[in-house]
């Protein structure tokens, strides 16, 4: 009902396309994340949502109708911004009931919806605060408030969160996607955070330099990321370089990986925890270990292999590093920037000889 | 690679230093105080004075006989009358006519805009006599010469630059997210101006109509051009007291004109100090 | 009485001209012609002069009455430029006592309601023999350095003199008349020898050549003991007395020949439709009882002949009101102020 | 399936832009254009017969071209060479110890610690609130000859001050008086953009005060100051109250002479070439103004 | 030799202290992060070490003098800031040799330097860039080269990394940990994001409100925090309120363990890691599972406890969750915000009957 829709947008400045050939539709309901590094168009394609930006060509429409046509007070957006979200002129009161106040509805119906609206953020009983005396944190979930408080059938949040301190910025997306959901509304988070954008969406669009890499869920997206940009930016990758060797088979110095086909700079890329450490393997030089926790950091180039950069493995707080040898438990395959498919680990022995 | 580490420890910064130089410090200080106040202290000496002969550091007689002479002589009231007519019409006016440039400015984009706003700058340099001199002519075909229009007409040229910019330099300041909040919240952009952009920008234009108020009630070349002898402003009468009686009634009147200034003042202190004059003049 | 009418009376000058007709004569006026209202628009110092004559200009051009009924002032030049009404005694009787002399130096375009001269104040516990002749008196300065001053000829009347009297001195008296009527660029050669005088005198003056900004700024010196002689307004200086703002020791005299003085001149413009109050209101204002007023409250001379004021104005008047002689004209002034700049004051004064 | 076309969205922004501008464009073309222009033409021998103030000017040059004349006549004159002089003089040393006082004023309200700092950035604004006759008449009574200054001085047995007023001086002291706020807080608002890490990282290299001064803050907070130069040099050259009331009686200037030529002298057409002149000076160095600006808009891109 | 030490440290603003009795030492050639929330006092105690501020009691000394009666340019220190880091009027010549300069030192000298220095940044050749030509990334590594060209003893580093971009936070944070092993530079490095400390960091001292919580390297802070607040702050954790069980035992609905003694408000914390999903254990209900790439993050509830909170579990991606049974592996028990000591999980079946 309330999806929302691009087809072909394009948006230039100066000539060069801020976002180009956007082709997205977001379910009813759902929480996309348009995720990607500064600069890569997210903002201005929220901001096309929302009616501040007109795109040069092509169409966005939210449930079955266009919205070209409407401008921002007229499209059923609400928007919560990174910075200056609150009016500091006005206290959270009258921040909340503008848009009410706008309608004409009664004052008490006012005061209770403003009521609800902030005891849904977790500030009941804040009205009469001034911007000035609330923490950052209050005042998202405040802007938060009065986004909500319209009903809006499309919440559009431009990084909501990214001037928060890391513990507040957990908590707080958290609680927004608690809401959110709740609500059932459909809502467009854009972060450059991949790890704030793993947790809250159902669905994430990666984007760099104004295209729409992939579309898909936190998961399928670490897990198969489809250009290498995306496999780069979700989470660590190692990229191995590889030569061709005999049979479509791939080898990175010691290793050897089996390709549906390849092609002239293929890489191979593999995710830290799909390095294993163990008995069997080849043997491995540890260059450095960092304890982050949970896990360990492990930084080792592989024995025999001068030419291969040194490579990032996770390894479990209980497992032993005493004898180095690492083998591949899973990796992909790239060219020209591109998912090849799946680069099966072969038997170095198998293959080398 | 070594360096002969040699840290340089000379001076101190700012202040941090020995006792000689916070002396020093002190003492400019004082001089500076004694610069701007002595003056100042002087006049206020003069005004409950009847009588001081020279080498007295105070009067030999103090006494408010003087306030009760120029109440009862100088023409203040109407003096008084006229210029706290003019001065709040030119601010009030000039606020009408500039502020939409001032928003024009500060976030429309129009053909010629950076020419026009050093234009404003050129009119502050051409020399006002010889402007008021022709805009006297100018004004006497339309028998504006001698009238309270032709007085606010005339004093609206030395307010365009500062009700221009500083004004231009708040709007621009005020960031564009809170303006499109109110957009998303269903405001019409007149809506938004007036329920958001102007009141977050008040600070600087508040700073503008202090300056324009000042300038207005300090204005006497002009005035004394055009208004008088129908319209004479308090600086008009001033003059005329200065040159004709003896210095306790100019120091009276002076006490009488500055008072209210200074009032404003204290009331505008935080206002002016916060920048928005030098962010409107560095605006260009 | 007649139906009621208001005349629009523009006057300037000092602040005791203002409070002279404010305080005193309109008052006393109202009085005893309740149906006539004058409305009094004064600008200080004469200020406005020009602009009122101007204005007058414009209207007579445009055809349409500039609403000015009396003008106090520049009635010679608005009355040259045809702006004025030509007085004689069928319009205004009293003009009779006037002296024919007065009268004509305004081209019988005013009546002059009141006079006063420019005379000399001086210390009397210092200065013993106060000079009687200009050559005495530009002695005493050489002789007495820093003790004398004069304001700048363009911001009163007293400094104005003191510069006309020097200048005058060099001139025929044939040439003075044509000098105090009419105008012509050329014949200013003859002040180079007066100009000489005042730019030697200048160094003598005082702190080296210091001039006051106006007539009071003369008399504030004199009241501080910062100089001890100074040429001063005889009305202004006798109020200042009047009102203990200067020393009991100070005293006025008259050099010979005379200091510039000069009457005050009131006249009706000539589109007013009123002529006939105003007739009257000058008619009036040169009335025994009217002059008294005005000798008493200005310090001033009065207009008429002394002979037709009672005998303490005369006796009063005894020592200074001897004479006066008159100014340039008022293009050979405005000449006489641009050359004083520029060949006096401007010249090089010593520094500090 | 048929897309609705975009609206062809016509941006009526620059023309609204230019809507808002008209009024003040009014003010500007009658107030400031016109008259100028009136008075161009005047300096240029074009005597406008309907201006009395013009017409019944004496001496005045008539011509059916343009010409010099006036300007030939102005140049030629020898007190117009002093009251130039003057002008120059009382600018340029009013505007370089303006700069010199306000500069240590905002660099103590800047990095000054304690509690004078509050009181002094309250006292620096006092003679923006001060009229101008007021400030040159409280100057006077207190500098002036024989005002308390002298008076205090000789009390503690200090002879022989000489008065500045009345001197080419007081002009200075009265100039630097009222400016002083303006440029303050010009400066102020400079030094407060220079942030305490860029001082701090200089300390931690070694740098003294001077050093840091010199090196570092001058060269952040150039713009405010080349405003502050240029602003107070307009303001300074073209003033009347405070020379006209603190200034010597000859020569004059620039702004007491035209004053001087129009009324006392009756030389309209000299006062309106003064002005001519004034005004390409003051541009001149306007010029200089726009130019900053220009460069400083360049590096913040 | 040039180790750093602060003893009883106390710095006060308005009445209130921003650091409070603080004694640490770092060892000469260490490198120790200041770790905790912003307000800590993290800041006000590395300028106190610069000598930007004075503190109001106490002593700091480096190697063996203390440095109290120093100024800032006599301290043997170079600070590099989290902002506004170069002077936009000087190239980055300039601005790296401006401390050379002041020192007098020859031309072809100072050339020299500044050439290793940005060498050693890997910034080679930079000499005649503006910094506004120069990203964010760049600009910190001429700002590192201007601190170490003049040798210092100590190199403070406050938040250096926290303007930049995630990606380029981690590679910058590695680099500048390289360097400064390499020159043997004592370093004191200011950050509120833990991962960065644990990443850089030989000792990490965790703060909090002026007070200094704990100092230790990054693996046994994670694995033994010393107060609730550094096991709050470092990492996840699950507190589970306890009643007193028999036998000094304490219990948390089904799952109890046992303490060497125990106190009013004792807690027991969990690692997510240390909740193991598996075969045996007790029935837990999934809340949510959160992808996050190389783990997910499981919400979970014991079932049978319904005043417990729900409470977080790091599971890897190859474990199942189909039989969602839980078994705690390892537990820390706090009392008074203070660590009494391991907290050893007991079967429940053994304790409860
Ligand atoms: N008003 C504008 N004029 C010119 N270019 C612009 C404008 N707004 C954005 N751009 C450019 O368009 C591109 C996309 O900008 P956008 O703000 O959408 O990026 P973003 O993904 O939101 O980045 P960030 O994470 O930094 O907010 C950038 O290259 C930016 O420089
Ligand atoms: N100049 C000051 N005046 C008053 N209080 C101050 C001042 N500087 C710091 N404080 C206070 O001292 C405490 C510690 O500040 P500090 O800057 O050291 O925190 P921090 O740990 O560096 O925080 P952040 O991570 O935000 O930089 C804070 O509560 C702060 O408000
Ligand atoms: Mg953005
Ligand atoms: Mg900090």
């Amino acid at each position: 009902m309330s999806d929302v829709t691009f087809e072909q947008i394009e948006k230039r400045y100066a000539g060069r396309a801020a976002v180009a050939d956007l082709n997205l539709r977001i379910r009813s309901g759902e929480l996309v994340c348009l995720l990607g590094p500064s600069g890569c168009g997210k903002t201005t394609t929220l901001r096309m949502l929302a009616g501040f930006l007109t795109p040069d060509s092509g169409d966005i429409s939210i449930g079955t109708r266009s919205v070209l046509n409407l401008g921002p007070e007229a499209r059923p957006t609400a928007m919560v911004f990174q910075r200056y979200t609150l009016w500091p002129h006005m206290n959270v009161f009258h921040n909340v009931a503008f848009g009410l106040k706008l309608r004409r509805l009664s004052p008490a119906f006012i005061r209770q919806k403003v009521k609800d609206a902030l005891t849904l953020v977790g500030l009941p009983g804040m009205e009469a605060r001034q911007p000035s005396q609330l923490s950052g944190g209050q005042q998202q979930r405040v802007a938060l408030a009065r986004a909500l408080v319209l009903e809006p059938e499309v919440l559009l949040l431009d990084e909501p969160l990214s001037s928060l301190d890391a513990k507040l910025r957990v908590q707080l997306r958290d609680e927004i996607r608690g809401i959110v959901q709740e609500l059932g509304i459909t809502t467009v988070f854009v972060t450059h955070d991949q790890e704030e954008a793993m947790a809250v969406a159902d669905r994430i669009a990666v984007m760099h330099e104004g295209v729409l890499h992939q579309v898909q869920t936190p998961g399928e997206l670490y897990d198969r990321p489809a250009t290498r940009f995306v496999a780069d930016f979700i989470g660590q990758m190692n990229f191995l370089s590889v030569q061709p060797g005999t049979s479509g088979t791939l080898l990175a110095g010691p290793l050897a990986f089996g390709v549906p086909q390849s092609a002239v700079g293929t890489e191979v890329a593999v995710r830290p925890e799909d390095m294993q450490f163990g008995e069997q393997g080849h043997p491995a030089q540890i260059l450095r270990v960092s304890d982050l926790g949970h896990y360990r950091e492990v930084l080792f180039r592989l024995e025999g292999a001068p030419d291969l950069a040194p490579m990032t493995a996770f390894v479990g707080k209980s497992e032993a590093l005493e004898t180095p040898r690492v083998r591949v438990r899973r990796a992909l395959a790239y060219a020209g920037g591109v998912l090849l498919g799946d680069a099966v680990p072969l038997s170095a022995q198998v293959v080398g000889s | 690679m070594s360096v002969p580490a040699i840290p340089a420890p000379r001076a101190a910064w700012f202040l941090q230093v020995a006792g000689l130089r916070r002396a020093l410090g002190a003492i400019l200080l004082l001089a500076f105080s004694a610069f701007l106040l002595m003056p100042l202290w002087t006049l206020l000496l003069w005004a409950v004075t009847e009588r001081w002969l020279y080498p007295g550091v105070v009067p030999q007689q103090f006494g408010l006989k003087w306030w009760s002479w120029v109440f009862s002589n100088a023409d203040i009231g109407k003096a008084a009358f006229w210029s706290l007519t003019t001065a709040p019409t030119v601010t009030l006016l000039s606020a009408l006519v500039c502020l939409p440039a001032a928003y024009a400015f500060a976030r429309f984009d129009f053909p010629l805009k950076r020419f026009f706003y050093v234009a404003l700058l050129a009119s502050n340099a051409f020399p006002k006599l010889g402007l008021y001199i022709a805009i006297a002519a100018f004004f006497f075909r339309l028998g504006l010469i001698g009238t309270f229009w032709g007085v606010v007409l005339v004093q609206l040229v030395n307010a365009l630059v500062v009700m221009i910019w500083i004004p231009s330099a708040a709007f621009a300041a005020v960031p564009k997210e809170l303006e499109e909040a109110a957009r998303d919240a269903g405001a019409s952009p007149l809506r938004v101006f007036f329920s958001v952009t102007l009141p977050i920008s008040m600070p600087g234009i508040i700073v503008a109509l202090i300056l324009t108020f000042l300038g207005s009630l300090d204005e006497s070349q002009a005035t004394l051009l055009i208004g008088t002898p129908q319209i004479t402003t308090l600086p008009i009468q001033m003059y005329t007291l200065v040159s004709s009686y003896p210095e306790p009634v100019g120091a009276v009147f002076s006490v009488l004109l500055a008072t209210p200034s200074v009032v404003l003042l204290l009331l505008a202190r935080r206002y002016l100090l916060a920048g928005y004059l030098a962010a409107g003049f560095k605006g260009g | 009485q007649t139906n009621p009418v208001t005349l629009n009376f523009y006057s300037g000058g000092d602040v005791n001209v203002k409070d002279l007709w404010e305080n005193n004569l309109l008052p006393m006026y109202q009085k005893t012609h309740p149906n006539v209202r004058i409305n009094l628009v004064f600008s200080s110092h004469g200020d406005n002069d020009q602009a009122t004559i101007d204005r007058m200009a414009a209207a007579k051009k445009a055809g349409k009455p500039s609403g000015i009924d009396l003008l106090e002032g520049p009635v010679d030049d608005a009355g040259t430029a045809g702006l004025m009404d030509k007085l004689s005694v069928q319009k205004v009787p009293l003009l009779a006592r006037v002296s024919p002399a007065v009268v004509n130096r305004a081209h019988s375009y005013g009546v002059p309601y009141r006079a006063s001269s420019v005379v000399l104040a001086y210390d009397s516990s210092r200065v013993k023999n106060p000079p009687k002749t200009v050559a005495a008196l530009l002695d005493w300065i050489n002789k007495n350095p820093g003790q004398f001053t004069y304001n700048t000829p363009d911001t009163g009347g007293s400094g104005n003199a003191f510069v006309t009297r020097i200048l005058m001195g060099n001139l025929t008296p044939a040439d003075a008349s044509f000098f105090q009527t009419d105008y012509d660029a050329a014949r200013e050669k003859a002040w180079s020898k007066g100009l000489s005088t005042l730019k030697t005198l200048a160094p003598k003056l005082y702190q080296n050549g210091q001039y006051s900004q106006n007539n009071v700024g003369t008399l504030q010196l004199l009241g501080k003991g910062a100089i001890q002689m100074g040429p001063v307004w005889s009305d202004m200086g006798l109020s200042y007395l009047k009102q203990g703002l200067l020393p009991d020791n100070i005293k006025l005299t008259q050099i010979d020949p005379p200091l510039a003085g000069g009457a005050a001149y009131l006249g009706v413009a000539a589109d007013s439709v009123n002529k006939a109050a105003a007739y009257d209101f000058l008619n009036w204002l040169l009335t025994p009882e009217v002059q008294s007023v005005v000798v008493d409250k200005m310090n001033g001379y009065p207009g008429v002949k002394l002979q037709y004021m009672p005998k303490d104005v005369q006796t009063r008047f005894g020592d200074i009101a001897g004479d006066f002689s008159y100014g340039f004209s008022s293009k050979f002034g405005s000449d006489m102020n641009r050359l004083w700049y520029e060949q006096v004051a401007g010249t090089a004064q010593p520094q500090h | 399936m048929s897309r609705p076309a975009p609206r062809k969205q016509t941006d009526l922004k620059p023309l609204l832009g230019l809507l808002f501008l008209v009024p003040p464009l009014a003010v500007l073309t009658l107030l400031v254009l016109l008259p100028a222009f009136d008075a161009l033409r005047f300096s240029l021998g074009w005597v406008p017969e309907d201006n009395v103030s013009y017409a019944s000017g004496l001496n005045l040059i008539r011509s059916s071209q343009p010409t010099l004349a006036v300007f030939g006549r102005l140049f030629s004159s020898a007190s117009f060479g002093r009251d130039l002089g003057l002008t120059l003089f009382v600018t340029l040393t009013s505007v370089a110890l303006l700069t010199v006082v306000s500069y240590a004023l905002a660099v103590y309200a800047r990095f000054g610690r304690g509690r004078w700092v509050g009181a002094v950035r309250t006292l620096y604004l006092l003679p923006m609130f001060i009229p101008g006759i007021i400030a040159a008449y409280a100057i006077t009574t207190f500098y002036g000859d024989h005002g308390l200054l002298q008076a205090m001085l000789e009390r503690v047995g200090v002879q022989g001050y000489h008065s500045p007023i009345r001197q080419s001086w007081g002009i200075v002291l009265g100039s630097v008086w009222t400016g002083i706020p303006f440029a303050v807080l010009m400066l102020s608002s400079g030094l407060d953009g220079v942030a305490e890490e860029q001082i701090e990282a200089a300390r931690d290299a070694g740098a003294s005060f001077w050093v840091i001064l010199w090196r570092i803050v001058l060269p952040l907070n150039l713009v405010p100051l080349l405003i502050v130069l240029t602003f107070s040099f307009i303001g300074v050259f073209g003033s009347f109250t405070i020379p006209y009331l603190l200034g010597p009686a000859a020569p004059n200037m620039l702004g007491v002479s035209m004053q001087l030529n129009f009324g006392a002298f009756r030389q309209p057409q000299v006062a309106v070439a003064m002005a001519v002149f004034s005004f390409l000076v003051c541009a001149l160095v306007g010029y200089l103004y726009v130019v900053a600006t220009l460069r400083q808009n360049g590096r913040r891109v």
